[in-house]
């Protein structure tokens, strides 16, 4: 509890000359570029550290990405349908949507945002209890408690304390789930970012923090949201190690990813990891990209496709053929297809319902409003009734 | 000028007054290129450069304390909040140093800044997006708090608000956005501080303000048919609060719904109905009724329709007032 | 048990809490070594370590939501605001999270924490160690929030707050934590949603909650003097609210004034008067008066004295409760 | 407004590895250990980038030093007569006060904190007016405008905020003003710490940001604020140049505090500056410092007294001798003396002043308000006379 004065501990400066000890924040210090295990061709690069994944896990990385790029494409269409009130797409995202929640287990936390419902109907979560939110039904559709999947997240960078603070509860209990956390890149100037990063690195709480740098913020542009050579190196600041990675190679996604899970459950406290990458889409349906982008940025970052690359590897392994990627895109498109149907079917909410879950039980003030209601929906279907 | 909606007309007040005032300086979230997720910005960067009109790093309590300093330096900021709720990180900014740097320092220092909160409900917005938070700021001394219910007041109150010596929250209706009213620009209406009665009526008076302007408005029609000549009092400015026209409506027609479509627990619908009843005690028939959100989080989209006030809870609050001068039986039977 | 303070009731009350459920954690700034700014805490961490009892990084916004994550873990956080206005930083983390996770969830996830503000005045505190926030609180869906005023509700209020399956916001009146009062401890008093009756009298009746209820009661005191036999109803919980217990104590008096420190617009007072002025209407003798604070940021120590309620402004108000029937001559000239 | 994908202007990972760039981060990095340019006996250290000050200035830092820790126990001496609600002390830190704002302009803008009235006193600020806050008459007893001093803030952080947007503004309205921005090692946990540094990193504004570490937030300790190396190293991940300095040296404080100003005014972005520092009374005079620190630690940073460093320096110098520091001595007493006398007049306050400047024109409602708290004035007045 006390603290010793720094000359005590520290060799005077004439000392420290001749024999400058090691910069404890070195080790904390990102890759100065993004960590790549596949070039844009789909080649192998050797980075060490980083060991390839097993050859299984590529396969399904490969098949999760397909399937979730198709689930994207049909909320997309939703949209356009009325079935979905609004969706933020994920496409160009996949290596980051996928790979980090495969580098989790089932008995983990997630803390997702608005943006990673891809990820979550990777992790296995019901697509449909996932567009719940975004079909305007309620504000989350599945259980958060059961699938271990906070609500997505709205209000930016506040989920990343949540996840300091369950991975620290969780700790405490002697479980050893490690948090993941989402954040975007405009999120981290949030005053939210930098309280959940702090608390989980001075309670060494086992929390990855994945940055998916995907350039904008709505339209704002990377550069008003840091000057900083990259967003990995806020690590050090909070003596949290990090790494930088490019979010449109799946492999290296999955490695660093896989490395930062595996720091946080030994117990080494939190891992903070960038990834770059892009949407390729706009913010969400109802916005124009045309206003802040233009169509050259768009289409070179088309050419960075994360599936076209991890397949050209996979192929190249031999792990797949014509025949398998057929198989995977013939489950996506029935996925997509049972997504419709299902979608198509509009589920009523019991307008009553909106007092059920404001306090364990209703106030006296609630239960007067909810038989206020209660009447007025009764008048509304006797005078329905009278008219029919 | 023709057909205006309130975004332009608020677009056009930005733009006047930047023109006029090159101490006049717009910043926030997505306000530059994009124009603002409700364009209300729209072209005020091309029209004025990055000095004037630029995009913030993304954090509201930045941007709030961020144009605070900038004040102190001699300009005249206009903030935006992306949506209601995406004010809560700036609340501390807001309410320990918005609304008390004047008074901390004699007067030495003012705070003329301008945020802009588009809030409340009815356009389908997911969580987070409808909250009316027009309660917090009124509750904290210090802040004007502002929110227009036509096109010429969006107009003229903004102007204002960018002119005047103290911070204003102008709290914008989203729903109200894209409606649209004949209107010549520049208007000048009625200064902060006045409500305006928006119809006359002898035998209730409606108060509301905001996006519940037009469900008085309605309501007031529609009762009509009922036989209730209705008055329909627009507040336009919460705090300067305009006692005067209030009192002098209510006291003419002795019976008084509030409307709001915050939810209702210590909001400004209250405040109002305790002025009401205190000031008009002798004149009224009835105790002054509230009609309000519910007190529940907001809503999701496909329910936010049995949140909302809307003319029947209005016209059922109005059938309490006791017309035949008997109590309530609600409040007999409790 | 003997004379305890109200600082001593609320650390025995989390002792007793953590004693019976190790799943009580108790964090924030300096509570743990320190024993807190004001020694709730104090030898907490001594009797419980590090795991139960811990002291944090600076930040407000990460105490309550490292709350809120550890509850979603299955414990049961007790967090410590150090002062009033301090609690602004994390107000997001309150609106948006605290108050809401159970309804977005449809009760899959509920946040059973409690957030101990220290608040209000007459301390001789400086700037932003003495606002009355309360307000802001009750005003948002979800939160439930309580207030003690005597020894033994802080003691069983927040014996109740910590085992409770909501958030509650638990407000501790700062000037009262050194008032003792006879009492044994453990004990058990009215649950959450009752008020109580204080003083019974028959003239009128004063609400009030938390520092306020002092006040009322010396000023109850003082008008025996004046004639006037007045009823004291201590509110305990101003979420969920008590109506029975307001509604009936002034349909008996036939007249009421509610008291608060807080800035009185758009306030928890506000609310009052509008829910009484409305349930008993056709009781009341004369309307509902308030006394507040002034709608002013919180003075200096040298001018508190003028800003909070007191006994003579009390006394002035129940004096304007036209005695005479006859109209209030203030309102009559606007 | 528009990015380009990395991989445009990035070399690939196989060439990188051939010749690497240099890491754009390694400049904004501080120095591993705080400079120093004394060491604890008063000799004198040489380090690149930090040439002393001119003599004339450090005699004028020990001057101000002195009076400044004469201040402070002057004020420590009031509140137990009494006279002073409470006393933030700033004894053990007085190389950090005076130096900071001995390194800005009368033209800059300074943003104090609670602990910083000797910085202000050394300023040149009226102690009576610097010690209105804490006597309890009004919030804020100088001129800020006049001063260019912001009111000292309680809300912790808030005022790196406005020190940047102020930066900025003053900046673009063509002035060379710096913002200089005191804030605790504690106060760094908050939100607006991070959003302060980054706005004003992002629009280069010139702000230094001057933490003065004394290693407690009341009684928790530097420990529980972070895990990092050194608050220092927080500035990279804004990509903002930062520096560590011994803050018990006051040659060194002004020295990184002359080139952070000198940085920040040349246009160059903020500069964020870490002192190691002490302070060696509790948090206020109301703080019980034994609850959570040992004797021990407060002794041993006893020892490294910054106005007795100073003193040696400038002594084996031969710019101070017996006498001068006997003047300099007097000079402080007769300081603290004028001080005494006048803090013995408590002003009175004009109890309706309180609705003066809630707004530039009084309210409807705050005119109603007045007028009740008038009557009720004369009324009691009346009464005493009556009485009387
Ligand atoms: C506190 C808060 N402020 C503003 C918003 C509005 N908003 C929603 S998404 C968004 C941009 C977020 O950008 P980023 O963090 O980069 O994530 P991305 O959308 O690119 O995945 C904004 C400003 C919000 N949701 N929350
Ligand atoms: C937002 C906020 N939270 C809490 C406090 C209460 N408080 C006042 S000083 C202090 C400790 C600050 O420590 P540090 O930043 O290290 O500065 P020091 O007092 O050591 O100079 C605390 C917790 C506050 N003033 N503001
Ligand atoms: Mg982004
Ligand atoms: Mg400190």
């Amino acid at each position: 509890m006390t603290t010793t004065p720094p000359a005590v501990r520290r060799a005077s400066p004439r000392t420290r000359r001749a024999a400058a000890p090691p910069d404890p924040a070195r080790a904390l210090l990102p890759s100065p570029q993004p960590v790549r295990l596949l070039d844009e061709s789909g080649a192998r690069i050797a980075v060490a550290g980083y060991p390839e994944p097993p050859t299984d896990s590529l396969r399904e990385l490969y098949r999760r990405m397909v399937i979730g790029r198709r689930f994207d494409l049909q909320s997309t269409a939703l949209t356009k349908q009325g079935r979905l009130a609004v969706y933020p797409s994920a496409r160009g995202q996949e290596a980051c949507q996928v790979g980090a929640v495969m580098a989790v287990r089932d008995t983990d936390w997630v803390f997702p945002t608005y943006r990673e419902s891809m990820a979550l109907v990777s992790r296995g979560l019901d697509p449909v209890e996932v567009l719940t939110l975004l079909r305007g039904d309620w504000h989350c559709g599945y259980d958060p408690a059961a699938r271990r999947t906070a609500p997505q997240c709205t209000p930016l960078a506040t989920q990343t304390v949540h996840a300091a603070g369950l991975a620290y509860g969780e700790a405490q209990q002697g479980r050893d789930t490690v948090a993941l956390a989402f954040i975007g890149d405009g999120a981290t100037s949030e005053g939210d970012f930098h309280e959940g990063v702090n608390f989980a690195a001075v309670f060494r709480a086992p929390v990855v923090f994945f940055v998916q740098n995907n350039r904008y913020a709505i339209s704002v542009p990377l550069s008003r949201q840091t000057a900083a050579p990259s967003l990995a190196y806020k690590g050090v600041g909070y003596g949290v190690a990090s790494e930088q990675v490019d979010g449109n190679d799946p492999v290296a996604v999955l490695a660093v990813l896989t490395r930062a899970v595996a720091h946080a459950r030994a117990g080494n406290g939190p891992f903070l990891v960038e990834a770059h990458t892009y949407r390729m889409e706009p913010h969400t349906n109802a916005d124009d990209a045309s206003r802040y982008r233009d169509g050259a940025e768009v289409e070179a970052w088309g050419g960075r496709d994360p599936i076209d690359r991890l397949e050209t590897h996979l192929r190249g392994l031999g792990v797949l053929d014509d025949a398998a990627v057929a198989a995977i895109r013939d489950e996506a498109e029935a996925f997509a297809a049972d997504l419709r149907t299902r979608m198509n079917a509009e589920p009523t909410v019991d307008p009553l319902s909106l007092f059920d879950h404001v306090y364990a039980a209703p106030t006296p003030q609630l239960v007067e409003q909810r038989e206020q209601v209660r009447a007025e929906l009764a008048a509304a279907a006797e005078n329905k009734e009278v008219a029919g | 000028m023709g057909t205006v909606t309130m975004a332009k007309a608020l677009n056009a007040a930005l733009r006047d007054a930047m023109a006029d005032d090159d101490r006049v300086v717009v910043f926030g979230e997505d306000v530059g290129q994009l124009g603002g997720v409700f364009r209300i910005t729209d072209g005020l960067l091309a029209a004025y450069g990055e000095r004037r009109c630029f995009d913030t790093p993304l954090a509201e309590a930045g941007i709030v304390g961020f144009a605070v300093g900038m004040a102190m330096s001699g300009l005249r900021p206009v903030v935006e909040m992306q949506f209601d709720a995406f004010a809560y990180p700036a609340f501390e900014q807001i309410a320990s140093h918005v609304a008390k740097l004047r008074n901390r320092t004699r007067g030495a220092l003012s705070v003329p800044i301008v945020i802009r909160v588009p809030y409340a409900g009815g356009i389908g917005g997911v969580e987070h997006h409808c909250d009316s938070s027009e309660g917090y700021y009124a509750h904290t001394p210090g802040l004007k708090v502002v929110t227009p219910a036509t096109v010429p007041d969006a107009y003229s109150l903004l102007r204002e608000a960018i002119a005047d010596p103290d911070p204003v929250v102008f709290m914008e209706p989203k729903k109200l956005y894209f409606a649209s009213a004949d209107a010549t620009l520049p208007v000048t209406t009625e200064p902060f501080g006045r409500a305006v009665v928006r119809r006359p009526g002898r035998d209730a008076t409606l108060v509301a303000y905001g996006p519940s302007v037009p469900v008085a408005l309605e309501a007031a029609e529609a009762a009509r048919g009922e036989g209730w000549d209705l008055e329909v009092v627009d507040l336009r400015t919460i705090v300067p609060f305009d006692d005067e026209t209030v009192t002098a409506s209510v006291r003419r027609t002795g019976r008084c719904v509030v409307i709001q479509e915050a939810q209702g627990f210590a909001g400004v619908g209250a405040e109002i109905a305790a002025r009401v009843q205190e000031r008009c005690f002798h004149s009224l028939h009835a105790p002054v009724l509230r009609v309000s959100g519910l007190d529940i989080p907001y809503p999701a989209p496909k329910l936010e329709h049995v949140h909302l006030p809307d003319v029947d809870r209005v016209l059922d609050a109005v059938a309490r007032l006791q017309w035949d001068d008997q109590p309530d039986p609600r409040w007999l039977a409790a």
